[in-house]
C-alpha cells in the first residue's frame, strides 16, 4: 500500500505542476483554463490520498464544476485586444520580480516545514462529515463565519464593478 | 507484491460499466426512436433486424465508419478533448451507483456527493467543444451551456440536500435502505416538490428537450457539437444517454426508493424505475416545444431556486420540530 | 483577436462585407443560412448579434432564384403554365390561377362552370395542405417535433386526392386557359367528404395540443409586433396582414372566379404579434373547409374547359393585365404584358412572400435570436417563390 | 377622383383603365422628378404598394409602380418611362419600405438606378453578374403602342399622347384580326 500511495503521489503531483505550467505559460485563455483545471483535479486527487473525500468531492464540485465554468465565462466575456498590454512580452524586470515572489513564499513555507515540521500523522485518518460539521460549527464557528465575510466583500465587489460599467454604458 | 481486493473489484466493474453504458446507450436510443415513432403515430425503426432492433447498432458502426474531422483554425487538443471528457466522468458515475444492495462497483461513502461532482464535469466537455471548434455556433452553445448549467446545479443540489438532511447520509445504499418497500413508504411521498425541482433540474443539467438550448436545433444548427462527425459526435450522443441514465438512478435511489419493490426487491426493480423515468423524459421531448433562454433562466431563478431553498428550510425546521 | 485565431480565413463574401460596414464594435456578424435548419431552404440572413440579441440582420435572397420571368418571354402562354406549378411548391395552384387568370383576362375568355368550381375545390386543398406544411414546420421551429408528422398525416390524405384532379402531388400545373387539365370523379368527392369532418374533428385536439401549450403561448404571444402601418409601408399581405387585424382578402376585395357565391369568413385576430399569425391560419383551416363543403354540394356538370381551347401556338391581343388571387401567402399576382405574339412580352409574378420577407428586417430588430425563429416561421417562407 | 388626389402634381398622362381588361383602375404617366411627390400623395392617402417592375420599351424603360388600397378596391399604376442610356429614377424607399428589395430586384434585371435608395446592392442575381437578364436586343424591342392601349383618357400630354398614335382604331382593328387568326387556327 505503501508503494501506491507513492506512485499516486507522484502521478498527482506530475499532474498539479503539468496543469500549472499549462496555466500560466499558453497563450490561449482557454487552453490555461484547461491547465488551471487539471490542477485542481490533481489537488483534488492529494486530498483522496489525505483520506479526505469529503473534501475532494467538494473541490471537484466547487473549483472544477463551479469556478472553472465561471471563470471560462469571465473569459467569454473579456476582450483581447491586439495592440493591449498583454499583447507585448512582459519585460525581464517583472519576470524576475514574480521569481523572487515566487521564492520568498517558498522559502519561507519551506523553512517553516524544515525547521519546524508538524506532527503528521503516518497514516491518514479518515474524518467523518458529522465531525467535520460539528467542527466547523463549534470550534472553529468565528473563523467560518468570517470566510463568509470575504466572500461577501468578493460579491459586493463584483457588483460595485458591474454597477460601474453600466453606469459608464 | 498483494493486489489489494478493491483495485480489482474496481477493473473489474469498470470494465463492466464500460459494457452496460454502451448497451444502455443502444437500448436507449431505440427506445427513444421506437416511443417518438409511436408518440408520432410511425412505426420507428423497422428495416435492420425484427422490428429495427439492430437499428442502433448499424447507427454506430455508420458513426465509426465516419471521417474523423476537424475544421480549420479550429483548436486541435481543446477540439478532441471535449467529447473524451464528456465521456469519461460519466463511466465514473456508473460506478457508485447501487443497482442492488450486491450490485455495486465502488461502495462509496460519499457517493451522492461524488456523482454531483463529476456530474458538474459534463458542462466543460461543452465549453471545450463550443470554444474550440472555431465556430460561432458553438461559441453561442458554449455560453448558454454555462449560464445554464451554472444555474440549474443551484436548484439541483439543494433539492438532493433536503434528502441528504432528511435521512442524515449521503451513502446511497443508506439512502435506499431508509426506504420501504411500498410506494408509500418511499421518500417521494415525503419530499414531493424535491422531486420535482430535482426532476426539471435535471432536464436543465442533462440539455434535454424542452430545455436543449446548448443544441437547440432551429436557432443554433447544433450548437455545441455543430463541427463533430463521427466518433466525436458518437461520444457526445453516447455522453448524453450515459448522463441521462445516470440522473434517472440518482432519482430512483433518492425518491423512488432504488432496487426496493413490493413482492421481491432487486434489481429489477431499479431498472424498471430508471427506465420509466427515462421514458418520461423522452415523452417530454418529443411533447413540448423548446423553451426561449431567458424564460428558461427566469424559470430557473424565479422559481425553482426559490422552492427549493423553501423546500430546504422546511426540511430542517421539520427535522428539528420532530426530531 | 484571440477569439477568432483565423479570422483572415473567414472574411465572407460580398454581402458579408457588405453588411459589416456597418457593424458596431464589438458585436458578433453571424450568417445565419443558407443552410439552416430554420430558414425553410436557402434562405440566409445576416445577423449582427449583442449576446443573443440582435442589433440588425439583412436577408440575403437568390440562392433559389431560377429567373422565371426569363423563362416567360421565351416560352407560350401554356406552356409558361408549369412554371407555375415550380413557383410556389407550398402552394402551386394560386400561381395556376394568376397566370391563367391574367390570360383569360387579358383575352376576355369565359370559363366553364363546372372548372370553376374545380379550381375552387383544388385551390382550397391546396390552401389547407400548404397551411399544415407551415404549421407543422412552424412548430417545429419552435423544438416541438411530433405536431409536423400530424400535420403530414392529414397533408397525405389531401395529397393523394388531389393526384387526380392535378395528376401530381406537388408542383400542381393542372389549370389551362379557360378551365382545367383534368376532372373530378366520384371517388374524389366522396373522399373529400370524408376528410371534411375527419379534419374538423381534429383540430380541436391541435388546439389542445399545441395552441394551449404554456411553452408555445409564451413562446409567440407578443412576439414580432407587426402594426398595420408597418404591414402597409412594406405591402404586407395574407395572414401577416389578417393577423394585425385588418379583413383584407383578395376573395372579397377583388372578388375573382366564383368566390362571391361562398359563405365564409375572413378571420382575423388584432394581437399583431406571431400568435395572431398562427390563429388566422388555424381559424382559415375552418374557413377553407366550408367553402370546400358548399362547392362540393353545389358542383355542376358539364364541359371542363371551354370549347376551342388555347392550343400552344395561341395568340392572345396585345395588351397589359394585372391579376391578382389569394394565395396562402398572401397577395399572388402576375403582371403580363403581350405584345400578340405566341409568348408575353414581360412577365411579372409578385409573390406575397417577397413583402412579407422584406418586413423581417423591421420586426427582428432588438430581439433575441430563438424569437427571430419565430418571427421568420410566423411569416411562412417558401423560398422558391420569394427567389422565383 | 384622382384629379383632387394627385391635385398640384404635374402629371404627363392620366388615364381611366379599363378594369375588366386590364385590372387597373386607373393608370398614371409620370416624369422622374415628380414621382415623389405624387407617391407622397398615395401614402398619405393610404395606399400600399404591390409592386415595382420594369418594362423595355423601344422608346425607353418603362418602369411600373402598382399600388392597391385596403378599402377603396381598385389598382393604380404609375408609369415612369426612362431612357435607355440614363436609366434614373428616384428611389420610394424612404416612404415605401417595401420598395427596398422591389427596387434592388428591378435594379439586377433591368440596370434601373434608383436614386437615393440606400443600398442598392444585387438581390437576386449573384454580386459578380455583370448583365441585366431582363434588358432586349435592339432587335426584339417594341414600341409602347404594341404593347397596351391608353383606355379613357382624362388628360395628356402630347408627348406620350404621340407615343399611342391612332389608339382606339388601331386597337380594335388588330383585335379584330387577333380573334379571326385564333379561330382559324383552332
Amino acid at each position: 500500500m505503501e508503494l501506491m500511495a507513492k506512485i499516486s503521489f507522484v502521478i498527482y503531483a506530475l499532474i498539479i505542476l503539468g496543469g500549472g505550467l499549462v496555466a500560466v505559460t499558453s497563450q490561449s485563455l482557454v487552453r490555461a483554463l484547461v491547465g488551471l483545471i487539471s490542477t485542481l483535479l490533481g489537488v483534488a486527487g492529494m486530498y483522496m490520498l489525505l483520506a479526505t473525500p469529503f473534501m475532494a468531492f467538494m473541490q471537484i464540485l466547487i473549483y472544477v464544476g463551479a469556478v472553472a465554468v465561471i471563470v471560462f465565462f469571465a473569459v467569454m466575456l473579456t476582450r483581447a485586444d491586439e495592440g493591449g498590454e498583454e499583447a507585448d512580452p512582459a519585460p525581464i524586470r517583472q519576470s524576475l520580480g514574480s521569481l523572487a515572489a515566487v521564492a520568498a513564499v517558498g522559502g519561507v513555507l519551506s523553512w517553516v516545514l524544515l525547521t519546524k515540521p508538524v506532527q503528521g500523522l503516518k497514516v491518514p485518518v479518515e474524518v467523518a462529515v458529522e465531525e467535520l460539521g460539528k467542527g466547523l460549527m463549534e470550534s472553529y464557528f468565528v473563523a467560518f463565519e468570517l470566510i463568509s465575510v470575504i466572500l461577501l466583500v468578493a460579491m459586493s465587489g463584483a457588483v460595485l464593478l458591474a454597477w460601474e460599467r453600466r453606469v459608464k454604458k | 507484491m498483494k493486489i489489494p481486493i478493491e483495485l480489482i473489484r474496481i477493473v473489474v466493474a469498470l470494465v463492466a460499466v464500460m459494457a452496460w453504458v454502451g448497451l444502455n446507450a443502444l437500448l436507449l436510443v431505440y427506445c427513444e426512436r421506437k416511443y417518438a415513432g409511436h408518440i408520432q403515430r410511425r412505426p420507428g425503426p423497422f428495416e435492420v433486424g425484427p422490428h429495427g432492433i439492430i437499428q442502433p447498432l448499424i447507427d454506430g458502426l455508420k458513426l465509426m465508419a465516419k471521417q474523423l474531422l476537424m475544421p480549420d483554425g479550429a483548436d486541435a487538443i481543446l477540439f478532441w478533448l471535449a467529447p473524451i471528457l464528456s465521456m469519461i466522468p460519466v463511466l465514473l458515475l456508473f460506478l457508485c451507483i447501487p443497482y442492488s444492495p450486491l450490485l455495486t462497483g465502488w461502495e462509496v461513502n460519499l457517493g451522492l456527493l461524488l456523482i454531483l461532482a463529476f456530474a458538474g464535469l459534463n458542462v466543460l466537455a461543452l465549453l471545450l467543444a463550443g470554444w474550440g471548434s472555431n465556430n460561432k455556433w458553438g461559441l453561442l452553445g458554449a455560453a448558454r451551456a454555462v449560464s445554464q448549467s451554472v444555474a440549474y446545479e443551484i436548484p439541483l443540489l439543494l433539492a438532493v440536500l433536503a434528502i441528504a438532511f432528511q435521512t442524515g447520509t449521503l451513502n446511497l445504499t443508506e439512502i435506499v435502505n431508509g426506504q420501504g418497500s411500498w410506494p408509500w413508504q418511499w421518500n417521494i411521498i415525503v419530499q414531493p416538490l424535491a422531486f420535482l425541482i430535482y426532476f426539471t433540474s435535471i432536464l436543465g443539467e442533462t440539455n434535454r428537450a424542452p430545455f436543449d438550448l446548448p443544441e437547440a436545433e432551429s436557432e443554433l444548427t447544433a450548437g455545441f457539437h455543430t463541427e463533430y462527425s463521427s466518433m466525436g459526435f458518437g461520444l457526445f450522443f453516447m455522453a448524453e444517454y450515459a448522463n441521462m441514465v445516470v440522473v434517472c438512478s440518482v432519482a430512483t435511489v433518492l425518491f423512488l426508493g432504488g432496487w426496493k419493490g413490493p413482492f421481491f426487491d432487486g434489481w429489477w426493480w431499479f431498472l424498471a424505475k430508471t427506465y420509466v423515468l427515462l421514458f418520461v423524459m423522452i415523452w417530454l421531448r418529443w411533447t413540448y416545444p423548446r423553451v426561449r433562454f431567458d424564460q428558461l433562466l427566469n424559470i430557473n431563478w424565479k422559481w425553482l431556486l426559490p422552492l427549493a431553498v423553501a423546500n430546504l428550510l422546511g426540511t430542517a425546521f421539520l427535522m428539528k420540530v420532530f426530531a | 483577436m484571440t477569439r477568432y485565431p483565423n479570422m483572415e480565413q473567414v472574411t465572407g463574401d460580398f454581402y458579408t462585407q457588405n453588411f459589416e460596414k456597418g457593424a458596431r464594435e464589438g458585436s458578433l456578424i453571424l450568417n445565419m443560412g443558407p443552410q439552416h435548419p430554420s430558414t425553410h431552404g436557402v434562405l440566409r440572413i445576416i445577423l449582427e448579434l449583442d449576446g443573443e440579441y440582435i442589433l440588425r440582420c439583412d436577408p440575403v435572397l437568390g440562392y433559389l432564384h431560377r429567373m422565371h420571368e426569363k423563362m416567360g418571354e421565351s416560352k407560350t402562354y401554356r406552356g409558361f403554365i408549369p412554371n407555375m406549378g415550380r413557383v410556389d411548391y407550398g402552394c402551386p395552384l394560386p400561381w395556376n390561377w394568376a397566370f391563367v387568370g391574367a390570360v383569360e383576362k387579358l383575352a376576355g375568355i369565359e370559363v366553364p362552370e363546372r372548372a370553376e368550381y374545380i379550381r375552387v375545390i383544388t385551390t382550397e386543398m391546396n390552401r389547407i395542405t400548404s397551411h399544415l406544411l407551415w404549421w407543422g414546420a412552424y412548430i417545429l421551429d419552435l423544438g416541438a417535433f411530433t405536431p409536423i408528422m400530424y400535420a403530414f398525416d392529414e397533408r397525405e390524405w389531401l395529397l393523394d386526392l388531389l393526384q387526380t384532379p392535378t395528376g401530381s402531388r406537388l408542383t400542381y400545373s393542372s389549370f389551362r386557359v379557360g378551365g382545367v387539365g383534368h376532372d373530378i370523379d366520384d371517388k374524389f368527392i366522396e373522399g373529400l367528404k370524408a376528410f371534411i369532418p375527419y379534419f374538423r374533428s381534429r383540430l380541436p385536439m391541435y388546439k389542445d395540443l399545441v395552441t394551449d401549450n404554456i411553452i408555445l403561448r409564451k413562446r409567440v404571444e407578443d412576439i414580432g409586433p407587426m402594426p398595420l402601418d408597418m404591414c402597409r409601408r412594406y405591402g404586407a399581405t395574407g395572414p401577416v396582414i389578417r393577423g394585425s387585424g385588418l379583413a383584407y382578402d383578395i376573395r372579397r376585395a377583388e372578388p375573382y372566379g366564383i368566390y362571391d357565391r361562398f359563405d365564409f369568413e375572413i378571420p382575423t385576430q388584432d394581437t399583431c404579434c406571431c400568435m395572431g399569425r398562427y390563429k388566422v391560419r388555424l381559424a382559415e383551416f375552418e374557413q377553407s373547409l366550408r367553402i370546400l363543403e358548399q362547392a362540393v354540394d353545389q358542383i355542376p356538370d358539364g364541359p371542363i374547359i371551354m370549347d376551342k381551347a388555347p392550343k400552344p401556338s395561341w395568340k392572345p391581343p396585345k395588351g397589359e393585365v394585372y391579376f391578382a388571387v389569394e394565395g396562402a401567402r398572401g397577395k399572388t399576382s402576375v403582371y403580363l404584358v403581350s405584345d400578340g405574339t405566341k409568348s408575353p412580352y414581360r412577365v411579372k409574378l409578385r409573390a406575397p412572400g417577397f413583402s412579407n420577407l422584406s418586413l423581417f428586417a423591421e420586426a427582428a430588430q432588438g430581439t433575441l435570436l430563438a424569437d427571430a425563429v419565430a418571427i421568420l416561421g410566423s411569416l411562412d417562407l417558401i423560398i422558391p417563390e420569394i427567389d422565383r | 377622383m384622382m384629379d383632387k388626389l394627385f391635385a398640384g402634381v404635374r402629371i404627363r398622362c392620366l388615364e381611366k383603365a379599363d378594369y375588366d381588361k386590364t385590372g387597373q383602375k386607373w393608370s398614371v404617366f409620370l416624369a422622374p422628378n415628380t414621382l415623389l411627390k405624387a407617391v407622397a400623395r398615395l401614402n398619405d392617402d393610404g395606399w400600399f404598394l404591390e409592386d415595382v417592375c420594369a418594362v423595355d420599351s423601344v422608346e425607353g424603360f418603362l418602369v411600373l409602380y402598382h399600388f392597391d388600397h385596403w378599402q377603396k378596391s381598385g389598382r393604380l399604376s404609375l408609369k415612369v418611362l426612362v431612357p435607355h442610356d440614363d436609366p434614373r429614377v428616384p428611389s420610394i424607399s424612404g416612404m415605401y419600405q417595401g420598395a427596398l428589395w422591389h427596387e434592388r430586384e428591378t435594379h439586377d434585371f433591368h440596370g434601373i438606378v434608383f436614386e437615393g435608395h440606400p443600398n442598392l446592392i444585387p438581390l437576386l442575381l449573384p454580386a459578380e453578374a455583370d448583365f441585366h437578364p431582363l434588358v432586349k436586343d435592339a432587335k426584339s424591342r417594341l414600341p409602347l403602342k404594341d404593347l397596351m392601349v391608353l383606355g379613357e383618357v382624362v388628360s395628356c400630354e402630347e408627348s406620350i399622347q404621340a407615343l399611342f398614335p391612332e389608339e382606339a382604331e388601331e386597337a380594335a382593328a388588330e383585335q379584330g384580326g387577333e380573334e379571326a387568326e385564333a379561330e382559324a387556327e383552332s
